[in-house]
């Protein structure tokens, strides 16, 4: 029987593994934009289940808004990204420090 | 415009200055004559205070006093008692001899100069009137910026430093400060001083207020520790600035103790008198003996002023041991009315000094004492001048630099012999670093042929010269005038001294 | 009928006018205008000081004790300015007054060739304006201001001679070994307020039996008698100003100064502020014993030992320096045995002959070109008659041979210690009569030295005018033209110099013998002076005084006369017979002649201690304290390390996203964090 | 059901949304030479919402669609702010933008949208619309940090920015999530209602760690400040002026929602988080800037370090500490507005001015705008009787009053670091004789030049006579 604590711990496994993806990862910056969509998925299985459980539509309707908004952001995030690549031929997190201290 | 004598007096040079500003560098001498007038302005009317306070009666007299800020219940809250009307004359007197005397010496941007002067003028104008805590606090605060302009433009080489130490060393202070008023709002509901006067305290509370103050004024006065930023801010600074500085700005810290520790935290104060009367006595020997080393003279006159405004804590801290445990007030009444007399003369004679070594210095353009040496050959009235205050900064009785020390010594030997034996020590060491100094500058045979060169003072220079020489002499030898016009104030403070609030 | 204040003010301030007048119009009036203000100023104040005189003295004037303005008025603690005029005073002012004129004529020929020849009336005018204010004032505050403004009027001319390194040093140490001594007398004013509440004279001597038994606490356990403390307080102030040991090395250096200096304040007048002061204050002074053996031993120990001094000297205004040292000891011994009309009666006399003295010192110097070193003198009385005569007047006088006004005094006070049963009478009793015979040899030996045997300088009389141009700088070259050389013969002085030598010769003759039975053993000083009954040593002295004349008759078999016999003899000896013999003697006593020659190297460790080591001091505090620990260590020290904690922090904000990302988990953990320690339970 | 009622209280924002729709258009139609009128319209518009926002104002607070739109005196101090700032920023970035050849339409459009975020952010009465306003901020916000496509610092910044802001409204999301879970509904007065009787505290609790995390990255609070130094310096400076001033009101907005409207409850807990995340500002913002050679980069760090003392007054949790913070708010963002708007004015063709060297000898050269500047810095800084002072005085005695003087007391020893660099400005451009061969070109657009007077001298005129505004604010807060 799968109770909600299993959402929520499959929610929170989620969201750790795109953290994870944002901090460890040091090559590419498309799988930044992966692991932020993961993050919003995790998310989202919070809002359902907790929708769920909580016998309240509201959550649900918030997902739904969630995931219109998570596209608008990757297309702005791919555009930066298109961007960046223009002007500095590499999208390699790791060389992208012009800008410290 | 008597019954808003107070703010003309603090508005009139802060507005006079924009059309300084505006004359722009194009027109120097529009700008000079302009500050002049406001300057004179200024001085004229502040003279109308004269008749205007009531010496007899004493306390604040001349209040205006509008809502400020309702949230807050901040005033706009002026007032005056003897004391700040003489520090008021004293400020509105030498704003003008800083104009004069920086007439054609300040030849880059001299707008900006005399503009940065008058702002100053009327800020530590209203510093002296101010009676409520968080104005005065803004005046107190907004004088360090033309300080600070003053300082970095016009000043000598190590000028950055300097301004930035004298700022931000300031600014430490007071920002301390700053919380305990908050404190004192937040548990007074109104920053009003009179109000905060009557506010019950315990003693912790005291104590931590006291050295929220203390830390303010103690820098700006200032005392041993915290002096090291007074000669190096007087050595960069051009001479007017040093003037300023000397003669009204340390006087700012003086008059804090007197309006913020003494009747706020009266039991805190007298819990801790010691320990201002221990730094004071410091600034007296350590200092003096700092001083008698230095090469630079700048840098010896503003030693000595820290052994100088040494009197000046001294005379009001041991107040607290005269009334307190020996009942003697009229000897506190003496003690603190030598402070008194000792910031008005030190301003005077302090302003003076530094305004003969601007005269050396816009003929050599240095100060180190060395590449001096027999300048009365060439320079006998400047020579004459010198002498005298160079006597008068060691106290020399007929100079006003004697009547405070006099008054706060023979009170201190009242408080406690031991007390007086330190002070009086400056008579010695006080007389050895000036007139050290006057040997290796004034007399001898001249070596630096640049020195042969020097011209005797102009009509400018005597002008300001003799005006300070004046009131030297006036209040070395009849001291009485000015006594009696902070008498009754000094009086008020001194029965302050007695209550307890805890 | 009463004296008029208007008077005494025109006494007080007449020399001033003058002073300003030639100080400040100096260029415009001329030199013939400076003196001329300044010697009528002077006249006038003279004058109506002889007229004050008589008044208090012939004409029954009451003691006139007004004030003239407050100075400030605090509480009950009120400083006014103003006069008490009683035959103390009067006679002070007699004294100074009349000094101070005829130095100022005598500064006519004296610094007839100087440049500062304005300035130097203008400053010694200030001098009379500033000792006038010393001695007629009736509070301690305005004899304070005198006491300094004496001071600073000495300051200004030993150093006279600017350019002279020595005199600005000179001048220098004078200034603040004063300082030293006005720093005890300030504290003593303080310690009179304190107890007395008053700073005026009559209402502090009238209170002043009510010091008994009061006591100051030093410490928890340590009281002293207040009135000791005042009276040692008010003494130190004395010591400075009238050069008692230690404080007395101030005088010989002083010398610098131009000679009518020299007569006027550091021999006539200014020096005796301190004696003058003491006298003033008797009956403070009556209330403390211990005080006044202090004064004792201090007065007597300066009398012998620095008058030992001066018989080695070989400038001859020094030997008259340290004779005035001396003398200033006889005085203080005086005071110190509760003689002190004895005092000031030797301080009038000695005012007068050394005065005297001092002047015909300085008609010599002229005579020689400002060569002052006596061995490079002698014979000079066929040159100089007028100022041989008048000198030895003056010496006779000083070392107290009968008949001369030196003697009176000065037997009065021996008497006087011999009487005295105060502690250290004793050992001031072997000091002054030892004294005696010290201060014959050195003055005979000036006297010979420079008046007799034969001529120890040339004269080279070619190029005669050149000293005339060198006379500018004359003052600063005393090696310009090798000693022992003139330009040509020595002459007498002229009068506007040898007039005043006459005029003060004939007071050092007689002085004494018309005075002493008012003064000393009359009660012509009246209420000024107050000696309890069983002090009045003079008293006892005066019952075996018959008469000026018998009294001297009597003084040729006195012991002190004896010594100064012996004395005599052994000078004439040695300097008219065989003058071989000083230089043996000298040899033969090396040890002693160069600790006397050195001056017990007092002057070294005062130079090494006080001046060195003051400088050390503020080095060792100024670099060590003010630069390196509160700028080095506290300002710029905590400056750069925030600077270095921000260099450090800055590189956390590395410009990789992946740390920007992982700073946002930190913060993420440190909250969640936190919430599990603090706010979990 | 959604009545007209609703649509008649949010007149400014669907005005102003429709308004923006028609620049879109009006921009896609125009030609070139045109441009100059879409500028000038924009501002128009700005100006009329301003005045439909303090037109239509209602006494009390009313909301409309349900409670997910609050309108009360904080949204209104808020938007005016904002849309303030937003036309200086109009005004003051035009030359530079046109230097650039970046003064396109999007710029405008995408600014207004932007604007429109943060008027829906500070009115948001629900965890959704906080969400949809937010990002609706902050996606306008990528784009025009990207404005300048050529550059690389630019789409540095974009990338950054994008990337650490869709983590942190990943983390809000995750935040509200457990909220939501934890109570059962997103409108945060039945939030605040709910949450005393809720099940699960500690999950509230964690819900409200993230969601502080949210609105700490918005503010620039560290630890989650990293974003701004680059940011700030990477993108155009306009829009390094407008994210420095009308996204920090919006921040404001957003922290006072969630936490006070809806969690105030929770407040012993977040007062803590917060006062934490003030120290770490204040250290690491008024720190680090000393070390600074870059004058963006410089009030990049100086941004960090008033945001610890806007939280000081958050931490009072109290309508006193609310308003105080507000008041901060309001006059960081007028502040910064002038400072950016003086290097707006420097710079010029190929020359950005932005280096602090690039300000030596100002006074020689243009006397006013150094004096421009020294008025900011002094503001900034905190000296009386500039604006800045006041604002700090009110958070301070808000801290205290809090109890919390310690924190007072790390706000003021760090004022006394901070004062430092801001002096450091002052003495560039006073006390060093100027670079040759940097002369200055000032920027010769007249409203340029009116509107920064008047900007920086606003400063000192709030500074002598503040009343007014403070009353404002505290009676947004009264009931």
């Amino acid at each position: 029987m799968i109770t909600l604590s299993h959402y929520i711990v499959l929610g929170a496994i989620l969201f750790c593994i795109s953290v994870a993806g944002l901090f460890i990862n040091r090559k590419n910056v498309i799988v930044l934009l992966m692991a932020i969509e993961l993050m919003l998925l995790a998310v989202n299985i919070n809002f359902v289940a907790f929708s769920r459980f909580n016998h309240d539509v509201a959550g649900q309707v918030f997902v739904f808004f969630i995931l219109t908004v998570a596209a608008a952001e990757s297309a702005i995030g791919l555009a930066i990204l298109v961007l960046l690549f223009r002007n500095r031929s590499t999208v390699n997190v790791a060389e992208i420090d012009s800008m410290k201290g | 415009m008597f019954n808003h004598l107070l703010s003309l007096l603090i508005w009139l040079p802060i507005a006079g200055a924009v059309p300084v500003l505006l004359a722009g560098s194009s027109r120097p001498n529009t700008a000079r004559w302009l500050a002049l007038l406001m300057a004179v302005l200024t001085f004229a009317v502040s003279l109308f205070l004269i008749p205007q306070y009531n010496a007899d009666t004493g306390g604040m007299q001349l209040a205006e006093s509008h809502l400020w800020i309702a949230a807050l219940n901040v005033h706009y809250g002026l007032a005056v008692d003897g004391i700040s009307v003489a520090l008021i004359l004293l400020t509105t007197f030498v704003g003008i001899l800083v104009i004069v005397g920086a007439w054609e010496v300040i030849q880059d941007k001299p707008h900006q100069y005399m503009a940065a002067m008058l702002v100053l003028e009327g800020l530590m104008i209203g510093v002296f009137c101010a009676t409520d805590a968080l104005l005065f606090y803004v005046f107190f605060e907004a004088m360090l910026i033309p300080m600070f302009i003053l300082i970095g433009i016009w000043g000598g080489p190590r000028r950055v430093y300097a301004t930035l130490k004298f700022f931000i060393y300031t600014f430490l202070g007071s920002i301390f400060m700053l919380i305990g008023l908050i404190y004192l709002y937040l548990k007074a509901g109104t920053f009003d001083l009179h109000t905060l006067t009557t506010l019950p305290l315990t003693l912790t509370e005291q104590s931590w207020l006291f050295f929220a103050f203390l830390i303010a004024f103690a820098v700006k006065v200032p005392m041993v520790p915290v002096h090291t930023w007074l000669p190096d801010a007087h050595v960069e600074a051009p001479t007017g600035g040093s003037v300023v500085l000397a003669a009204v700005m340390l006087k700012i810290g003086g008059y804090g103790f007197l309006r913020f520790n003494l009747p706020i935290v009266p039991d805190a104060s007298s819990h801790f008198a010691w320990l201002i009367i221990l730094l004071s006595l410091i600034a007296v020997v350590y200092i003096g003996y700092v001083a008698l080393v230095q090469e630079d003279m700048k840098k010896l006159v503003a030693y000595s002023s820290v052994a100088h405004m040494g009197f000046v804590t001294l005379g009001i801290f041991i107040g607290f041991m005269l009334v307190r445990e020996q009942g003697n007030s009229d000897a506190a009444r003496l003690g603190m009315q030598g402070a008194m007399v000792q910031m008005i003369s030190h301003g005077f004679v302090s302003g003076a000094m530094f305004s003969c070594i601007g005269v050396m210095y816009d003929r050599m353009h240095t100060r180190l004492i060395k590449d001096y040496g027999g300048v009365i050959n060439v320079m006998p009235w400047f020579g004459f001048f010198y002498v005298l205050f160079a006597m008068a900064n060691c106290g020399l009785p007929g100079t006003s630099g004697f009547v405070g020390e006099f008054m706060v010594i023979l009170a201190s030997f009242s408080a406690n012999p031991w007390i007086a034996l330190f002070a009086a020590f400056t008579l010695i060491i006080g007389a050895a670093y000036t007139l050290w100094l006057v040997k290796r500058v004034l007399w001898g045979e001249i070596t630096n042929p640049h020195v042969a060169e020097m011209k005797d003072i102009n009509g400018r220079e005597t002008l300001v010269l003799g005006a300070f020489a004046a009131l030297v002499l006036i209040i070395g030898i009849w001291p009485e005038p000015l006594v009696h016009l902070m008498g009754s104030s000094v009086d008020q403070l001194v029965q302050l001294l007695a209550i307890h609030k805890v | 009928m009463e004296l008029s204040t208007s008077i005494l003010l025109t006494i007080a301030l007449a020399p001033l006018v003058g002073c300003l007048l030639a100080g400040f119009l100096g260029k415009q009036i001329g030199r013939v205008g400076a003196h001329s203000v300044t010697i009528l100023g002077l006249l006038i104040s003279c004058g109506l000081s002889f007229y004050v005189l008589y008044q208090l003295t012939l004409g029954g004037a009451p003691v006139y004790n007004h004030n003239i303005y407050t100075w400030f008025e605090i509480g009950r603690y009120t400083a006014t300015v103003g006069f008490l005029i009683d035959r103390l005073t009067v006679m002070m002012m007699v004294v100074v007054t009349f000094v101070s004129l005829l130095v100022h004529v005598y500064t006519i020929g004296y610094m007839a060739d100087d440049d500062g020849y304005q300035r130097f009336f203008s400053y010694i005018s200030l001098f009379t304006f500033s000792m006038l204010m010393l001695v007629m004032s009736n509070n301690f505050m305005q004899m304070f201001f005198g006491w300094e403004g004496v001071g600073l009027v000495s300051y200004l001319l030993i150093g006279f001679w600017y350019k002279r390194p020595t005199a600005t040093f000179a001048s220098l140490k004078a200034f603040i070994v004063n300082r030293v001594g006005d720093f005890g007398f300030l504290l003593g004013i303080g310690a009179v307020l304190y107890f007395l509440g008053t700073l005026d004279y009559a209402t502090a001597f009238a209170a002043a039996p009510t010091l008994i038994g009061k006591t100051l606490t030093v410490t928890q356990n340590i009281h002293w008698d207040a009135a000791t403390v005042i009276c040692l307080l008010l003494f130190v102030g004395a010591m400075g100003k009238s050069a008692q040991v230690p404080l007395h090395v101030w005088l010989p250096d002083s010398m610098e100064g131009p000679t009518p200096i020299s007569a006027l304040i550091h021999a006539a007048t200014m020096v005796t502020a301190g004696i003058f002061m003491v006298a003033r204050m008797s009956p403070l002074y009556e209330l403390s014993d211990s005080a006044l053996s202090f004064v004792l031993v201090i007065g007597a120990t300066g009398a012998l030992f620095t008058g030992l001094i001066g018989i080695v000297q070989n400038d001859i205004k020094r030997v008259v320096a340290y004779s005035t040292l001396s003398q200033l000891g006889y005085m203080t011994v005086a005071l110190g045995v509760s003689a002190y009309t004895g005092a000031v009666f030797h301080l009038m006399t000695h005012a007068f002959f050394k005065a005297l003295l001092f002047l015909g010192a300085g008609s010599v110097i002229i005579a020689m070109h400002h060569e002052q070193d006596m061995r490079y003198m002698g014979g000079l009385r066929k040159y100089m008659p007028i100022t041989w005569i008048t000198m030895w007047i003056g010496s006779l006088a000083l070392c107290g041979v009968p008949f001369f006004a030196g003697f009176y005094s000065k037997d009065a006070i021996i008497d006087a210690v011999h009487e005295s049963h105060r502690w250290g009478s004793g050992y001031a009793y072997f000091c002054v009569l030892a004294g005696a015979f010290v201060t014959a040899t050195y003055t005979f030996r000036q006297m010979y030295l420079t008046f007799h045997g034969k001529e120890r300088f040339t004269v080279v009389s070619h190029h005669g005018h050149d000293h005339h141009d060198a006379h500018d700088d004359h003052h600063d070259d005393h090696g310009h033209h090798e000693p022992g050389v003139l330009d040509h013969a020595p002459k007498e002085s002229p009068w506007v110099v040898t007039l005043p030598l006459i005029l003060l010769a004939i007071p050092s003759l007689l002085i004494g013998f018309f005075t002493i039975q008012p003064l000393l053993y009359g009660s012509w000083f009246g209420g000024a002076i107050h000696i309890n009954e069983a002090n009045n040593v003079l008293g006892e002295v005066g019952k075996e005084f018959h008469g000026a004349a018998l009294m001297a008759l009597s003084g040729f078999a006195q012991p002190p006369f004896i010594l100064i016999a012996i004395a005599f003899i052994i000078t004439t000896y040695i300097y008219l017979f065989n003058p071989a013999m000083a230089g043996k003697i000298k040899n033969t006593f090396k040890p002693i002649w160069i600790i006397l020659d050195r001056k017990y190297w007092i002057d070294n460790i005062y130079f090494a201690v006080f001046a060195r080591g003051g400088v050390m001091l503020g080095r060792m505090f100024w670099k060590g304290g003010d630069a390196a620990v509160i700028d080095g260590v506290l300002i710029d020290g905590s400056a750069s390390l925030v600077r270095r904690i921000a260099s450090g922090v800055r590189r956390v904000q590395s410009g990789y996203l992946y740390h920007y990302a992982f700073a946002m988990i930190l913060g993420l953990i440190l909250l969640l964090g936190g919430y599990w320690l603090i706010g979990g339970q | 059901m959604p009545n007209l009622n609703d649509i008649i209280i949010m007149r400014p924002e669907f005005f102003l949304v429709a308004a923006a729709c028609v620049l879109l258009l009006a921009d896609a139609f125009m030609k070139p030479a045109e441009r100059p009128y879409l500028h000038w319209l924009s501002i128009g518009v700005l100006a009329v919402t301003i005045y439909l926002v303090l037109a239509f104002q209602p006494a009390g607070p009313v909301t409309a669609f349900h409670g997910m739109f609050i309108l009360d005196g904080v949204s209104e101090i808020l938007k005016v702010f904002s849309l303030l700032c937003t036309i200086l920023v109009f005004i003051y970035g035009r030359p530079y933008l046109n230097d650039r050849k970046l003064l396109v339409g999007e710029f405008y459009t995408l600014m207004i949208f932007a604007v429109i975020g943060v008027m829906l952010l500070v009115s948001a009465g629900n965890l959704i619309m906080i969400y949809l306003g937010l990002e609706l901020l902050t996606l306008s916000s990528y784009a025009l940090v990207a404005l300048n496509r050529d550059s690389k610092l630019s789409s540095e910044a974009a990338i950054k920015y994008f990337v650490l802001g869709a983590l942190s409204s990943g983390m809000l999301l995750y935040g509200m999530s457990m909220v939501y879970g934890a109570t059962g509904t997103l409108d945060l007065v039945q939030l605040h209602a709910a949450i005393p009787q809720s099940a699960m505290p500690h999950l509230l609790v964690f819900g409200l760690i993230f969601m502080i995390i949210g609105v700490a990255f918005k503010l620039g609070a560290a630890p989650f400040h990293m974003w701004i130094p680059d940011v700030y310096q990477g993108a155009p400076t306009p829009v390094t002026a407008f994210v420095g001033s009308a996204s920090k009101l919006a921040a404001f907005g957003m922290a006072f929602r969630l936490l006070a409207t809806g969690m105030s409850d929770l407040s012993q807990h977040w007062q803590l988080m917060l006062a934490a995340l003030a120290v770490l500002s204040l250290a690491i913002g008024n720190v680090v800037a000393i070390v600074q050679t870059n004058i963006k980069r410089l009030l990049a760090y100086s941004t960090i370090s008033h945001m610890g003392y806007l939280l000081l007054g958050l931490v009072n949790a109290g309508p006193e500490g609310y308003s105080a913070a507000m008041f901060y708010a309001v006059s960081y963002a007028l502040m910064s507005t002038a400072a950016f708007g003086v290097i707006l004015a420097l710079s010029r063709a190929g020359f950005e001015c932005e280096e602090i060297d690039d300000f030596k000898g100002l006074n020689q050269r243009a006397p006013w705008m150094a004096f421009l500047m020294m008025l900011c810095m002094f503001s900034l800084a905190g000296v009386p009787p500039m604006f800045g002072f006041f604002a700090k005085l009110l958070v301070l005695q808000a801290a205290i009053h809090a109890g919390m003087m310690w924190l007072a007391i790390v706000g003021a020893v760090f004022a006394i670091i901070g004062l430092y660099y801001y002096l450091y400005v002052v003495k560039v451009m006073y006390f060093d004789k100027p670079v040759a061969g940097t002369e200055v070109r000032l920027q010769t657009d007249f409203t340029l030049r009116v509107a920064l007077s008047l900007n920086a001298l606003v400063l000192l005129a709030l500074g002598l006579y503040w009343g007014p505004l403070l009353a404002w604010c505290n009676q947004a807060f009264v009931g």
